[in-house]
């Protein structure tokens, strides 16, 4: 905005006031739109309590070791000697959820189970979105014959239905560690993000601020780099909210099919739930309740702030 | 508890008008009252055909078993042997000559005879079983008779009728196996009428598997209890009708039904909702809730072994005997059976259950002592020792309900000993068979067995009789020879002090591997089903079943 | 409209020959494998060995690949290892039961899920809007065979309300017209046992049909609100039109354009939430054929044809789907 | 009497969490039968929300509309939904800015004239199909015949418009609004369509509001012109008068905006200081002093009144711009 140089006849306290007056109502113009949709997402209750849920969470995975009365694999004495393969014992001095089905402490194993359905899902969704970003970025940026080939392999790998996906490719792998389930759920997400990442980018091949790089003789990979990646990536980054979600529902599913994280030592929710919990639900229905109720919770969480950030950066609700 | 109801009860109203628009049935108790006289089963999974000898699998067994008979059979609820088809059998002092005498009167389903004849032509025809498909599919007849015509391990020569109810089965020479052998489900007895008929031999390999002929799938002949009804793959049925003219204690039940329930939790809860009568391998944790609910658990006696594997070819430690004693000691055995075994198991002192020939009540026990392990570790300079250990997912057996449990405890108890345990988890059936048992990559694993007969060359002489990938090398050359010097024992009484020092050595000089416990497996039947006796060979007959009402 | 179809169609065999190509010799390079899975703890060395031969595996892969071909080619995917029969038939038989469990719950899902979030956008921050938006997330968030074992424990051990599993009451004499038991049912006038396969289906249906069921609440309520606000909304106003008027012509048939994807999305999908329902509930369809064919001992003949025919199914639905928005969506239909 | 009376009519937008804005802050207007009066102004002014308001088409929640709306001597504000649902389209039609997003996408461009038909008039389909195919000939669309069955995406833009024409004309309404009818719209097409509008409007003696930002729509148009500046009447007078001789700074920026013919090529065009967001409330002063050449010291403080002005019509200044001497 320019000065008004021409207010000439214009006491200076009203000057300031209209100065002051002006500010006021002209706020919220001129506001970026990712900042713009970080004020709305303030605002939205809904991001707040999923906001909360994923913090408390991650409170809890990082200071598991604080939180966490015990080690999570140690067996103990006191809850092996009335452990039998038909009765789990329950709460008791210093196990105040009591056993689980090998004599572990379940309290410690719940807190300890943050931090690896954390691990679980933050890494099965950081490899889904690296690889489909790269393959999206490149079909996107490259465009002809490699866009073609990569869009085909995509719709190669979205012709079966997600969880099925990942159900197959752990049992056409050669191994059944922790990393076939991660990178099976991961390698599910790939071509949605790929898909989603080149759409994002073609969009923005035709957008006005590209168009103008180019126009003024930007180097091609420059644009890639610093226009419209930047762009895409909020896209992406709510997608990864979301995926985030569907990636422990998968991993306890693939669990609940014994194909799962074969190592039980790992107090893993998913792990726990699709293993412990159903074997032994009439035993002791509390191993399946706590880690079902957790799954759902931070599944709730990462679909709440996911939503709500899609929605906040939709500019059709921009105002 | 009652919302759900009313809300699901809601939906399936508005389905029921919605998508058939048909009258809703009234489900009361008349149900129940249409199943009196049918006795109906759960199973634990599919079975493959019906031609036992193309078999090996229990779920197959259990339906050919009332099918069929065999010659020699077994004692309801015991592993001894008594007559079957063969009112009695001798054996000539050679070993090799086995005389059978038929029972009178016994005919096939199809209306034949049973004769020596037929005895006979059913030898003949597992001898002479033509093409690689068909040989490949009869694992008990391969383990037991060495081969196939042509073949020169081939154990059996020739099968003479020598009158109408006398068959003479003539060996190339003595198997310790017999004539617990003859017991065996998959040497059962079929109608050489109905297999013409139905062209039993034509088994065709197609893709990965293999045909069977509708002999083996749909016209299954025998002279067994029951005759076979048809299996509704759809539902997974398998109906069974009582056989009128059955030789021995006709069937109490008219009709019996096999249904396939591949879930432990699900064949609980069929059994609750009372659809079932009886279901088969209850998961260990729900035996005891329902016996207290009031059904009936029938634990068999145990007759498996669960053991811990040792690979000497890896780690050369492994080929001390002390570091093979110091992992013995560092197990607590008796923890895991009363954490984890199911209801009647029991510590395994030696690698065959007490009611076997030749078991020794005076073997090394091994009793649960770290500081012995670590005490032989550090003698054997073996501290800071390093194992693969290899256990299976994606299966539960009889003996071994639970692996990854049971490999978690038994690793940890090892870490307590200083041993590292790197575990190695392989699918069942995608890797773990081969990388144990053919390529010998693990230092240590778990697997187990099932009697199939009361022998004890059928447990020691399995896993040690000879060299195998599975524990190293031949590395024992000791061990096998006596092995197969003690199962060419011809003499009874001869053969189990033979056996009894096997055992002996086996804990003490030998340990090729761990026993570590015996688990039996278990039916559970409602109240009302009477007569049903568990077999420790998992062998149930349920000619003897009958149902109150 | 032709030309999309049958380029379509084209793109489909391109794709499940790749896919084809890809199973087999990742199979092959499998540990384990058919040998492992065709033979039990007894097995020899010998007759693994016999086995390997019979099955050719001792031949170089491309005689074994180009056998494969020939054999797909003529419709032949070999038999299944664990019960022998031709895969063709293991596959048709479950066929049914899969179907029969998917359009059920897509009768709940379609049914109850579109209604449910026009009820909820009219009523937009109000309380049923906001009681539906919370149960249809914990519906997204629930583990749906915790879900089912929740249910089967509810409603069918204390109180046997509903079977526990299966698609008909054992020994029910029923006759197999189609293989869809309760149409069966109806067909054979043995209405008895459509009402018992009927009765069976519920809790699966209700199981399987969640997640969808949410997702399109989730997405007919966003939908609907959306279309609320456009201005072809406003100008129906304008015309002082009649609110149900306006309603059926106007919102319900533009709102409906992103549902029908989704349903479409979800039936694609629901074959992965079978595997869970049908394992849950003992229900012999597809599901369980996937599930008995990995861990029930790596069934490769059938794994691969499961495979084949989920992708052809998720592709035809997503055909049909672009060609259901032709008919509804002018628009489309020029193009 | 006048056909439509709005009197201080003000629309106030409460959302949660947010400060109240004043869209339309005592807006005063009315159109007598057959006439067509303009409501100017910058987007963002409140015209287009004061015409929403009149047709009662605000949203349901989130606003608060104050004043009186007397069409007919009957106030409409107070009206329950279901009696201004009878007059809308029937007493009162409107058309709007963009005929694609006004017109549905998946019907049938004949049902959705129809259908007013057969709402208000009682008219079967068919009749009302028949009717429709006259009206979209009576507003110039060619072969009506075959269009009643096509889609709105397959007319051009300035067809669409027409058909929108044809639906708020379908019951000869005594007053029609027009919001931005010719926005969206090529500049030849714009042309026809304001033709075609005053025609009809002529023809049947239908009242117009004409809502626009553009001057020479108003110039061609309209007997009597309000400007609005952040909600409020700034300055109101004949067509002629206005052109001739706008008071309100304003209006006089806005006048001196529009390009020329007659001007100096060399000469730059005049521009409004500054946008529409600079405002400072009206209750502090007048809301265009940020923007306002002739600003002084009396112009903050309170709110400027609304006066009657000499030559008829209002002015809500201070400092008027001085009237021209007639060359």
């Amino acid at each position: 905005m320019t000065r008004p140089g021409g207010i000439t006849t214009l006491a200076d306290h009203k000057r300031r006031r209209i100065d002051e007056l002006t500010a006021r109502t002209s706020e919220g113009g001129g506001v970026s739109l990712i900042r713009d949709a970080g004020r709305r997402l303030l605002r939205d209750p809904a991001a707040i309590v999923g906001a909360v849920i994923i913090l408390l969470f991650l409170i809890i995975a990082i200071f598991a070791p604080l939180v966490a009365p015990h080690d999570p694999v140690q067996r103990f004495p006191e809850l092996t000697k009335d452990l039998t393969v038909d009765s789990v014992p329950g709460a008791s001095a210093g196990h105040p959820l009591g056993s689980d089905p090998l004599g572990r402490d379940f309290a410690s194993r719940m807190i300890y189970g943050a931090r690896q359905t954390l691990f679980v899902g933050v890494l099965a969704t950081l490899i889904g979105l690296l690889f489909g970003v790269l393959l999206g970025a490149i079909a996107g940026a490259v465009g002809g014959w490699v866009d073609v080939l990569i869009m085909r392999i995509t719709d190669v790998m979205l012709a079966l239905p997600s969880l099925l996906l990942a159900i197959t490719l752990v049992a056409l792998a050669s191994e059944s560690t922790q990393w076939t389930v991660i990178i099976a759920v991961a390698v599910v997400n790939v071509p949605i993000f790929a898909r989603l990442l080149r759409g994002s980018m073609l969009a923005q091949r035709e957008s006005d601020h590209v168009l103008a790089a180019r126009a003024l003789g930007v180097r091609r990979r420059h644009i890639v780099t610093r226009h419209m990646l930047p762009n895409s990536l909020t896209a992406v980054i709510v997608q990864a909210t979301l995926t985030f979600a569907v990636a422990i529902l998968d991993a306890a599913a693939l669990s609940f099919l014994g194909l799962g994280d074969p190592d039980i030592n790992r107090a893993e929710w998913g792990l726990m739930l699709g293993v412990d919990g159903v074997r032994y639900f009439e035993v002791r229905p509390e191993l399946a309740y706590f880690p079902a109720l957790a799954i759902i919770l931070v599944a709730l969480g990462f679909t709440l702030l996911g939503e709500s950030m899609r929605e906040a950066l939709d500019p059709k609700n921009r105002r | 508890m009652r919302a759900p109801g009313i809300i699901a009860a809601g939906i399936i109203a508005a389905l029921a008008i919605g998508a058939a628009g048909c009258a809703e049935s009234d489900r009361g108790e008349d149900d129940e009252a249409a199943t009196s006289g049918t006795f109906i089963f759960a199973g634990a999974g599919d079975p493959k055909n019906f031609d036992p000898i193309f078999n090996d699998d229990g779920e197959s067994f259990r339906p050919i078993r009332q099918i069929y008979d065999t010659l020699v059979t077994h004692k309801p609820g015991t592993a001894d042997l008594e007559g079957g088809l063969a009112e009695s059998w001798t054996n000539d002092p050679t070993g090799k000559i086995w005389t059978f005498t038929l029972r009178q009167g016994v005919k096939f389903h199809d209306g034949t005879a049973l004769d020596a004849a037929a005895v006979c032509a059913n030898f003949d025809r597992w001898y002479n079983m033509k093409g690689e498909a068909a040989q490949s599919q009869m694992i008990y007849y391969t383990d037991i008779f060495g081969g196939f015509a042509g073949s020169p391990d081939a154990l059996y020569d020739n099968c003479k009728a020598q009158d109408a109810s006398t068959a003479v089965l003539t060996l190339k020479k003595y198997k310790g196996a017999f004539p617990g052998a003859f017991a065996l489900t998959a040497f059962s007895i079929a109608s050489p009428a109905a297999m013409k008929q139905y062209d039993a031999d034509t088994v065709t390999q197609n893709g990965d598997s293999f045909s069977y002929s509708t002999f083996a799938n749909e016209h299954p002949t025998g002279t067994g209890a029951f005759t076979y009804g048809g299996w509704d793959k759809a539902t997974g049925e398998i109906t069974l009708n009582k056989n009128p003219d059955y030789w021995g204690d006709k069937a109490k039940v008219d009709k019996m039904i096999i249904k396939i329930i591949k879930d432990e939790n699900t064949r609980k809860q069929e059994l609750r909702a009372g659809t079932v009568q009886a279901i088969d391998f209850p998961a260990p944790a729900d035996r005891k809730a329902l016996a207290d609910e009031g059904y009936e658990v029938l634990e068999r006696p145990a007759f498996n072994i669960l053991y811990l594997g040792i690979n000497q070819k890896n780690n050369p430690k492994l080929k001390d005997l002390r570091v093979r004693q110091a992992i013995a000691y560092a197990l607590n055995r008796e923890q895991l059976v009363q954490t984890k075994g199911p209801g009647g198991s029991v510590v395994a002192d030696q690698f065959l259950p007490s009611s076997v020939l030749g078991y020794a009540p005076d073997v090394q026990k091994y009793e649960y002592s770290v500081d012995k392990a670590k005490q032989l570790l550090s003698e054997a300079g073996a501290t800071g020792l390093t194992l693969n250990f290899y256990y299976p997912t994606e299966v539960s057996r009889p003996y071994m309900p639970n692996p990854q449990e049971i490999f978690t405890v038994l690793a940890n108890d090892l870490q307590a000993a200083g041993i590292k345990v790197n575990g190695v988890p392989r699918p069942w059936n995608g890797g773990f068979k081969d990388d144990v048992q053919q390529f010998g990559k693990q230092d240590l694993h778990i697997l187990g067995w099932t009697g199939d007969y009361n022998d004890p060359g059928n447990f020691v002489g399995t896993f040690f009789g000879r060299p195998k990938v599975e524990f190293g090398d031949d590395a024992l050359t000791e061990m096998f020879t006596a092995i197969t010097k003690a199962d060419a024992t011809v003499d009874q009484a001869a053969k189990k002090t033979a056996f009894e020092q096997v055992n002996r050595d086996l804990a003490a000089k030998w340990l090729p591997a761990v026993p570590i416990w015996h688990a039996p497996p278990a039916i559970v039947t409602t109240k009302n089903v009477e007569g049903l006796v568990p077999s420790p060979l998992t062998a149930e007959e349920f000619n003897t079943v009958s149902i109150t009402k | 409209m032709l030309r999309v179809v049958s380029r379509r169609l084209v793109q489909l065999v391109i794709t499940l020959i790749a896919l084809m190509t890809l199973v087999f010799f990742w199979l092959r390079s499998l540990p384990g494998g058919p040998v492992d899975a065709l033979l039990g703890e007894r097995a020899t060395p010998q007759t693994r060995e016999t086995l390997t031969r019979a099955l050719g595996y001792d031949q170089p892969i491309w005689v074994q690949y180009s056998r494969f071909l020939k054999n797909v080619v003529t419709g032949n995917f070999g038999n299944s290892i664990r019960t022998g029969e031709p895969v063709a038939d293991v596959i048709s038989r479950s066929f049914p039961a899969t179907i029969e469990l998917a359009v059920a719950a897509m009768i709940i899902a379609v049914g109850l899920g579109i209604p449910l979030g026009y009820l909820a956008a009219r009523h937009r921050g109000r309380l049923l809007d906001n009681v539906t938006i919370i149960v249809t997330l914990i519906g997204i968030s629930i583990p749906i065979f915790f879900l089912g074992y929740l249910l089967k424990d509810w409603l069918t051990q204390d109180i046997h309300f509903f079977p526990p599993s299966g698609r008909i009451s054992t020994g029910t004499d029923n006759t197999d017209v189609t293989g869809f038991f309760v149409l069966d049912g109806l067909l054979t006038r043995e209405l008895d046992a459509s009402a018992d396969a009927l009765w069976h289906l519920v809790l699966p249906a209700i199981t399987l049909a969640t997640i969808p069921l949410a997702i399109i609440v989730r997405i007919t309520r966003a939908s609907v609100l959306d279309v609320l606000d456009e201005d072809y909304i406003r100008t129906a106003d304008a015309k002082g039109l009649r609110n149900t008027t306006i309603r059926k012509r106007h919102v319900l048939r533009n709102a409906l354009l992103p549902v029908v994807t989704t349903v479409g999305l979800q039936t694609g999908a629901l074959l992965a939430g079978a595997v869970l329902t049908e394992k849950v509930y003992n229900w012999g369809g597809l599901g369980t054929l996937i599930t008995d064919s990995i861990s029930g001992g790596r069934d490769y003949p059938v794994l691969q044809a499961l495979i084949l025919l989920a992708a052809a199914v998720f592709i035809v639905v997503n055909l049909l789907v672009d060609l259901s928005y032709a008919f509804i969506d002018p628009r489309v239909r020029v193009q | 009497m006048a056909l439509l009376d709005v009197r201080d009519l003000s629309v106030v937008f409460q959302r949660k969490g947010a400060t109240p804005f004043t869209a339309v802050d005592g807006v005063s207007f009315t159109v007598e039968p057959g006439q067509t009066v303009g409501l100017v102004g910058e987007s963002g002014c409140g015209k287009s929300v004061t015409s929403l308001a009149i047709m009662g088409l605000l949203p349901r929640r989130g606003n608060t509309v104050t004043g009186e709306v007397r069409f007919d001597d009957t106030d409409l504000l107070t009206l329950r939904p279901q009696e201004l649902r009878d007059r809308r389209g029937q007493d009162i039609g409107m058309i709007f800015q963009d005929p694609l997003s006004s017109l549905n996408p998946v019907i049938p461009l004949g049902l959705q004239v129809a259908e007013v038909l057969e709402r208000h008039q009682g008219r079967s389909r068919q009749t009302a199909l028949r009717e429709a195919g006259v009206l979209l000939d009576a507003v110039g669309i060619p072969d009506p015949a075959r269009r009643l069955k096509e889609f709105p995406h397959q007319l051009s833009g300035g067809m669409r418009q027409r058909a929108l024409i044809a639906i708020a004309l379908a019951c000869k309404p005594r007053l029609l609004i027009a919001d931005e009818p010719t926005t969206a719209l090529d500049v030849t097409i714009q042309a026809q369509i304001l033709t075609l509008l005053k025609d009809l409007v002529d023809q049947s003696g239908t009242a117009l509001v004409m809502i626009t930002h553009d001057l020479g729509v108003v110039a061609g148009l309209c007997d009597t012109v309000n400007v609005l500046y952040a909600g409020k009447v700034v300055e109101r007078a004949g067509r002629h008068d206005l052109f001739a001789d706008p008071r309100h700074p304003y209006t006089h920026g806005l006048l001196q905006s529009v390009p020329r013919l007659d001007a100096d090529r060399g000469g730059r065009l005049h521009q409004i200081r500054g946008s529409v967001s600079d405002n400072i409330p009206w209750s502090e002063g007048c809301a265009f002093a940020p923007r306002c050449d002739r600003v002084v010291d009396d112009c903050i403080g309170e709110t400027v009144p609304l006066e009657p002005a000499a030559r008829g019509g209002a002015l809500r200044c201070t400092n008027p711009v001085p009237q021209e001497v007639p060359a």
